[in-house]
């Protein structure tokens, strides 16, 4: 199927934008600011409103209508986690079940990050919008290191507590200084000859799973997780190692 | 509730009186006088539907046909037909579509016409009386389930079925309130086109069958969201009354409807509109519809400091207007708007003391509230607050009719997220609110409080001119927003006919006597 | 100077768009929103917002970079009038030296359109944020006929009052209805071979002077215009056809 | 001002008293301490500046020469070090990056140390003085100019260039503060970055030379625009003295400047703490810079209504802080928070129960209000409302420093664009209900009013359990955010020092005297 934006017509392709120019504002700029929307592929542009934010800078909010399409069959996701998402009773049955002992989960926001308010979510007990979090988990011991955790750190702590995954939140992503920081984690994890020991996880409001394969991770998690999902994620790939072994 | 204002009783009793004295004379203009429309309407109610080949609809045919006879009502001549040809109202309805000439057929028995006419005024009445119970019905289901104020959106694609999903989704994102607008200057036909309609600009036909297909989307919606949802259209202009049959038969829960309006904004003659408003509102207030008046439009070509004034006259005359016509003041949405220059220095405060005089001076209509348009621009995040400022003004003075303000007003009619966008935004400070109405008071004395004792003053004053120059001779004059429109100018004037000795409209006596109006 | 869209670092190419797409609210839904996105030339795109609309719509709020870029130098305007416009005093004192007769002016707004706020604006005596109408000029006559005044009808009376320049206002555009009402009106003024006599106009909210010279018009006005500028227009027109003859 | 919440008078001095009795003790253990970053921030002041090829500031590599004879404080050698050398501030400043070891240099005359050290706090005096001076008279010659509440926007950069043209966009168009977000972790380092920096992440590291250049940059702005524009950074963390004694010398108008946020959520010992915002509150108050509290944190990880009282708690008692340190309440910039979860019915009025119950408490700060944060969403459309509605609470309750609200505070730190937005809707709300406060006035017993005499009981409560078992063990139980920080754990310990018998801080001295404190 191949779909477009629509406005109040179905294929009219509107879409809405605004930007700022590093122009003065006036006719020059307004004209400027719908070539430019023009050269992103729209036809119908218009700027529907201009002011000046300082000398040399223009602000412009623009409509538009565009041909571009895409093929809504081809997108394909790769969520961390499937359609099944087992509840905190189902997780921990499957874990008594098919792996017999508990399951250690290590997770801190690491690097200069001191947003907790994530890892927490998903680690303490009280959990988040009615989810409860991996410290309530009968059959998983939780550690939740909480901010500014420096890699080597984290990676030292799992090692002692025998952790079979790692949990890192980054939520800081100005100047993709979270990929600079993953980036170490998994680099010094291989440098320690210890990435097929650990599970590794990385969630934040600005991360997917896509993102995190790509860095090296066994999965990413954005917003909207809950402990159930990562959860869910962990005891699947615990189960899987034991029999790939 | 408590007077937040305190306003003067007495000189708002003084406002109706004047308001009463007003309209009299008017009413007995009425009394004297049917149109073109008013007929087209009365046979509508009767059964008349359908168009020839060149779309034009059966009961514009059957009052061409009629010419000077029309000074007898239309009826006569259908339901002789009907007698005549032993037809079925379908059956008569296809022959006149295909050119049967009904006028001059041979006048029968007066008794048989008038027992064959009371026969489909009761099947009109069986009709409507269940549109009204079956909305009452779902309204009490479904209690509690609608937002105070009430949240209205437009759609306006221009075509019936793109209309059908923006509406659905708009209803599904919580709106109570459906209005199809019209499509550009269809204000201005003196008839009403037939059929489900795909073309128009800025709007969608007002059709009999494009209210069926839309009330039927509703419906669906209704019983999933388990909330009653209102459907709203225009019953103004040349076909104001015909309109409101339509809406009638076809279960509308609203009705843009102004006494005045068609008048000054749309140049229509004012002795037609008046005669045709008392129509459309005692069909209005048989069926149960809350009529929408438009006083929000002298606002859009004068300042709403200024003129806040007529504004308030305006609610006065509609009122009365409605009063004569049987509408009940809780089937009274009386207009106004949040329309000062945003720039304005307090103008929340004056909004505020105008949105909140008017829920005082009109404590049981549910008064309908119109965002700010005309100083909305292209930048649509600032209209975002200019529309959350209007939201909470209207949800802190107990508004009735709640009229959604979508951020790109300036720009387009609505897209469907734009809808939701304004959705939200109501929805949020609505609640985030709620219980603030009750819990402030105004400073005696204050700014906010002396805002609308000023313009009942001023309201009184103006209404005290109109009086004594008398309403026609006024509007002539231009008093109301500054617009003149002489008596014997404007649109449809053609249309308008006196009632010759022998008029005959069983559905219009019926009205009366359902509506306890005199005569 | 080649220019892109600035967020907080220059050429950071930083825009923001909002739009629907005819598809559910989910993960697949934000994917493909996000494709599209990148398919408009945008790097760094994330979806930060979404929400069903209905079944099978949903709503989407993006952000993303794009070295899509344009030269300013090149940005052409054509306004209809230069930078010296006339003040009311000014016009009056050149129709007085240069032309020596009042000129005529007829305007209204013409079609369906009966949004007559606009060339009010422009014509009655009171103007529009203290910029007097042409009304108020001594040394122009102005005829405004306001509201839906049908084409025909309009032409007839500028041939009637002998009309310098004929104003139209045009203010609904769905589905460019503006564009077939303007079109049909020269075609009219041609068929009657009527078109040199009359400088013509156009103006409203979503008029540029662009579009009106290519629908054949001599002038457009936008947003913001005052009878100024239109009147500066149209003296200055008068002159050079009288130069001209 | 007329209290509109009947807020027991009784009450309120019941927790500024229990505030003087928790904040006591905590004073007793300051005046026998320092810490490395007062000795750094005291040299500072006596004119240490500059840094060696590896970047150690010059107050760090004296400090850490000094090792344990920092008891007897850093400027005796400082001085005797200027003395010995014959060099000029700035020569000996060279000399120590270049490496020079002063710790070592026999110690003069005592009394000649003195009166170079007395030249030193003279021209540190006169220097600070003019600043403030410099401030008072450009608010005088442009009152009236500056928007009320203050309008406050962060520039977050990390390239200081950069962020001089964001701070003079967004002064020009109409922002009266401007606030350098410091670069994520700046305050966990136990230095100050030395020199203009173009690197930083979520922020802008402060440096002494960041501060001049956007001091300068702002100065234009201040002449283009005829308003005066506030300057403000952080006196926060591991080096809190240090950056007000910057601050103070570059004239920064604000800090942010907390008595227990280190504690709390930075993880910083409390004892470093206590000791260290004290010498910066010194130093601020007699530079006349306004702190800013940091209330609001609480309430990013707690719920804003159920751990209201924990704000106001805190307020009490970085009051009573602040008065110790000889801070007037003018320059007390008490933080609160708008952040309630905006699906929470009534929300608007307990938010604004609680906003009109801190003005009413501190009438004379000017109370620092924060917009929402954590329930600001990637919905850039709805958070242009929740900011309208924070925007309105606070010009209705008149805060102090109003800190504007990003629509995009869930995405990226502010776009150009996104603070000129921000500024637009709150210029507009303030100026559509200028006066709406003093019009309005809420119901006796109503909801808002309860809501603010409940938080104000349960802080009573709160404040006698803190009282009883005394503020540090309070901290080590967790009874502040949940956090259980221990007495003997964080960071920067080990920069704190017992004072000897010996310890002479002139500086000190100086500022107690001026201040008009007591030791
Ligand atoms: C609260 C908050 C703070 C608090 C943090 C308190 C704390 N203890 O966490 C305080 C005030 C301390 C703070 C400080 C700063 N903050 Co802050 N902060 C926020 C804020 C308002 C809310 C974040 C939050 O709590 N969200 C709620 C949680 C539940 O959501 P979440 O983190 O996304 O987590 C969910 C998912 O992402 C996922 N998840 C997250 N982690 C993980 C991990 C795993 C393993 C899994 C499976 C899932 C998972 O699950 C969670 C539940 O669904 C955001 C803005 C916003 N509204 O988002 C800014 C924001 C995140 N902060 C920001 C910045 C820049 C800062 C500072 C750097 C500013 C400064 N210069 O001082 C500082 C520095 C702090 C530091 N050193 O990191 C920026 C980040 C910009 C960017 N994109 O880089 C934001 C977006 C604000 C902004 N617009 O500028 N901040
Ligand atoms: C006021 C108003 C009305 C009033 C008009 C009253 C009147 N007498 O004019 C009423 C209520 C009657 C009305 C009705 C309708 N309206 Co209306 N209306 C508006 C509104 C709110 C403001 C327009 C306005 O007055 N602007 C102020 C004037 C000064 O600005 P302006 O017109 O742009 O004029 C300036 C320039 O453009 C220029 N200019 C204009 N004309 C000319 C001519 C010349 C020669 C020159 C030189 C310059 C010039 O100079 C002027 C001064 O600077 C706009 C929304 C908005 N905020 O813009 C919608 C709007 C224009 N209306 C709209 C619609 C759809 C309608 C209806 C069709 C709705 C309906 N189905 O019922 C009806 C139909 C009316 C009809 N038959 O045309 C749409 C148009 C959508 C579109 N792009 O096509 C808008 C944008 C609202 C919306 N978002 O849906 N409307
Ligand atoms: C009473 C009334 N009728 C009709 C309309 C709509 O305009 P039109 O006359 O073009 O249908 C309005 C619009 O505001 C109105 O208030
Ligand atoms: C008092 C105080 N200091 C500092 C900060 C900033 O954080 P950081 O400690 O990362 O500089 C805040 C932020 O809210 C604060 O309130």
């Amino acid at each position: 199927m191949i779909i477009r934006p629509y406005g109040d017509t179905l294929d009219d392709g509107a879409v809405q934008l605004s930007f700022t120019l590093p122009v003065p504002d006036g006719p020059k700029g307004r004209e400027a600011a719908r070539l430019f929307v023009e050269k992103l592929g729209f036809k119908h542009t218009e700027i529907t409103h201009s002011h000046a934010l300082a000398e040399g800078f223009s602000f412009y909010v623009a409509y538009g209508k565009t041909e571009t399409s895409i093929d809504f069959d081809t997108v394909r996701i790769k969520e961390a986690t499937g359609d099944k998402v087992y509840s905190m009773d189902e997780a921990c049955e499957v874990i008594k079940e098919k792996i017999g002992r508990k399951v250690v989960v290590v997770g801190a926001c690491t690097g200069f990050d001191a947003h907790t308010v994530g890892i927490d979510a998903i680690m303490n007990m009280k959990g988040y919008n009615h989810h409860y979090g991996l410290e309530r988990y009968s059959e998983i011991e939780a550690y939740n290191l909480g901010a500014q955790v420096p890699n080597e750190k984290l990676i030292d702590y799992a090692v002692k507590v025998k952790a079979d995954a790692i949990l890192i939140s980054q939520i800081v992503t100005q100047k993709d200084v979270h990929i600079q920081n993953l980036v170490e984690f998994i680099e010094l994890l291989q440098a320690k000859g210890l990435r097929e020991k650990f599970i590794v996880c990385v969630g934040g409001s600005r991360i997917g799973n896509q993102l995190a394969v790509e860095l090296g991770y066994d999965g990413g998690f954005g917003k909207g997780t809950y402990a159930d999902h990562v959860a869910t994620f962990i005891v699947d790939r615990v189960i899987e190692q034991k029999v790939a072994r | 509730m408590e007077s937040k204002l305190a306003l003067s009783e007495k000189r708002i009793e003084r406002a109706r009186e004047l308001a009463k004295r007003i309209v009299s004379p008017v009413q007995d203009f009425i009394a004297e006088h049917t149109t073109v429309t008013v007929e087209r309407a009365t046979l509508r109610l009767a059964g008349a539907d359908g168009a020839d080949v060149d779309g034009v609809p059966v009961p514009n045919l059957i009052v061409d046909q009629l010419k000077s006879k029309l000074e007898n009502g239309a009826v006569t001549y259908y339901v002789n037909a009907l007698l005549k040809t032993g037809e079925s109202v379908d059956g008569l309805n296809r022959k006149i579509a295909e050119g049967m000439k009904i006028a001059d057929l041979p006048l029968g028995d007066k008794m048989a016409i008038d027992r064959k006419a009371q026969e489909l005024v009761r099947s009109f009445s069986v009709r409507v009386k269940r549109n009204r119970a079956h909305r009452e019905a779902k309204l009490k289901q479904f209690e509690g389930r609608n937002t105070s104020p009430l949240l209205y959106v437009i759609v306006a694609t221009g075509n019936i079925h793109e209309d059908v999903k923006q509406a659905q989704a708009a209803a599904g994102q919580g709106a109570d309130v459906i209005a199809v607008i019209r499509t550009t200057a269809q204000s201005l036909l003196d008839y009403v086109p037939y059929g489900a309609t795909i073309e128009g600009f800025g709007g969608t036909y007002a059709t009999q069958e494009n209210f069926r297909i839309m009330r039927a989307a509703l419906d669906e919606v209704v019983e999933r969201e388990q909330r009653y949802i209102y459907l709203t259209n225009y019953a103004s202009g040349l076909c104001m009354p015909e309109i409101a049959a339509m809406g009638a038969l076809e279960r509308l829960d609203m009705m843009l409807n102004d006494s005045m309006y068609g008048i000054l904004f749309r140049d229509i003659n004012m002795y037609r509109t008046f005669v045709d408003q008392k129509f459309s509102r005692m069909i209005n207030a048989f069926a149960g519809v809350i009529i929408n008046t438009g006083e929000d439009n002298y606002l859009t070509t004068s300042d709403a400091v200024e003129k806040a004034y007529t504004v308030l006259a305006s609610q006065f005359l509609n009122e009365r207007f409605a009063f004569e016509a049987g509408l009940p003041a809780k089937l009274m949405g009386l207009g106004h708007a949040f329309e000062m220059n945003p720039t304005l220095k307090n103008g929340f405060l004056f909004e505020l003391a105008q949105a909140q005089m008017a829920r005082e001076i009109f404590p049981e209509a549910p008064l309908k509230y119109m965002p700010p348009t005309k100083f909305m621009t292209g930048d649509i995040f600032k209209g975002q607050v200019q529309d959350a400022l209007f939201n909470f003004v209207s949800k802190v003075t107990n508004q009735g009719i709640h009229l959604l303000g979508m951020l790109t007003e300036a720009i387009h009619t609505p897209f469907m997220m734009d809808r939701s966008i304004a959705l939200e935004n109501a929805k949020y400070v609505f609640n985030n609110i709620e219980d603030l109405a009750g819990e402030i008071e105004f400073k005696k004395d204050g700014l906010i409080v002396r805002r609308a004792q000023q313009v009942l003053e001023e309201t009184v004053a103006f209404m005290e001119t109109v009086d004594k120059v008398g309403l026609m001779p006024a509007i002539e004059q231009g008093q109301f927003a500054d617009i003149k429109r002489p008596r014997d100018m404007g649109k449809g004037l053609d249309g308008l006919v006196k009632k010759g000795p022998e008029y005959y409209n069983p559905f219009e006596s019926y009205l009366k006597n359902e509506l306890g109006l005199e005569g």
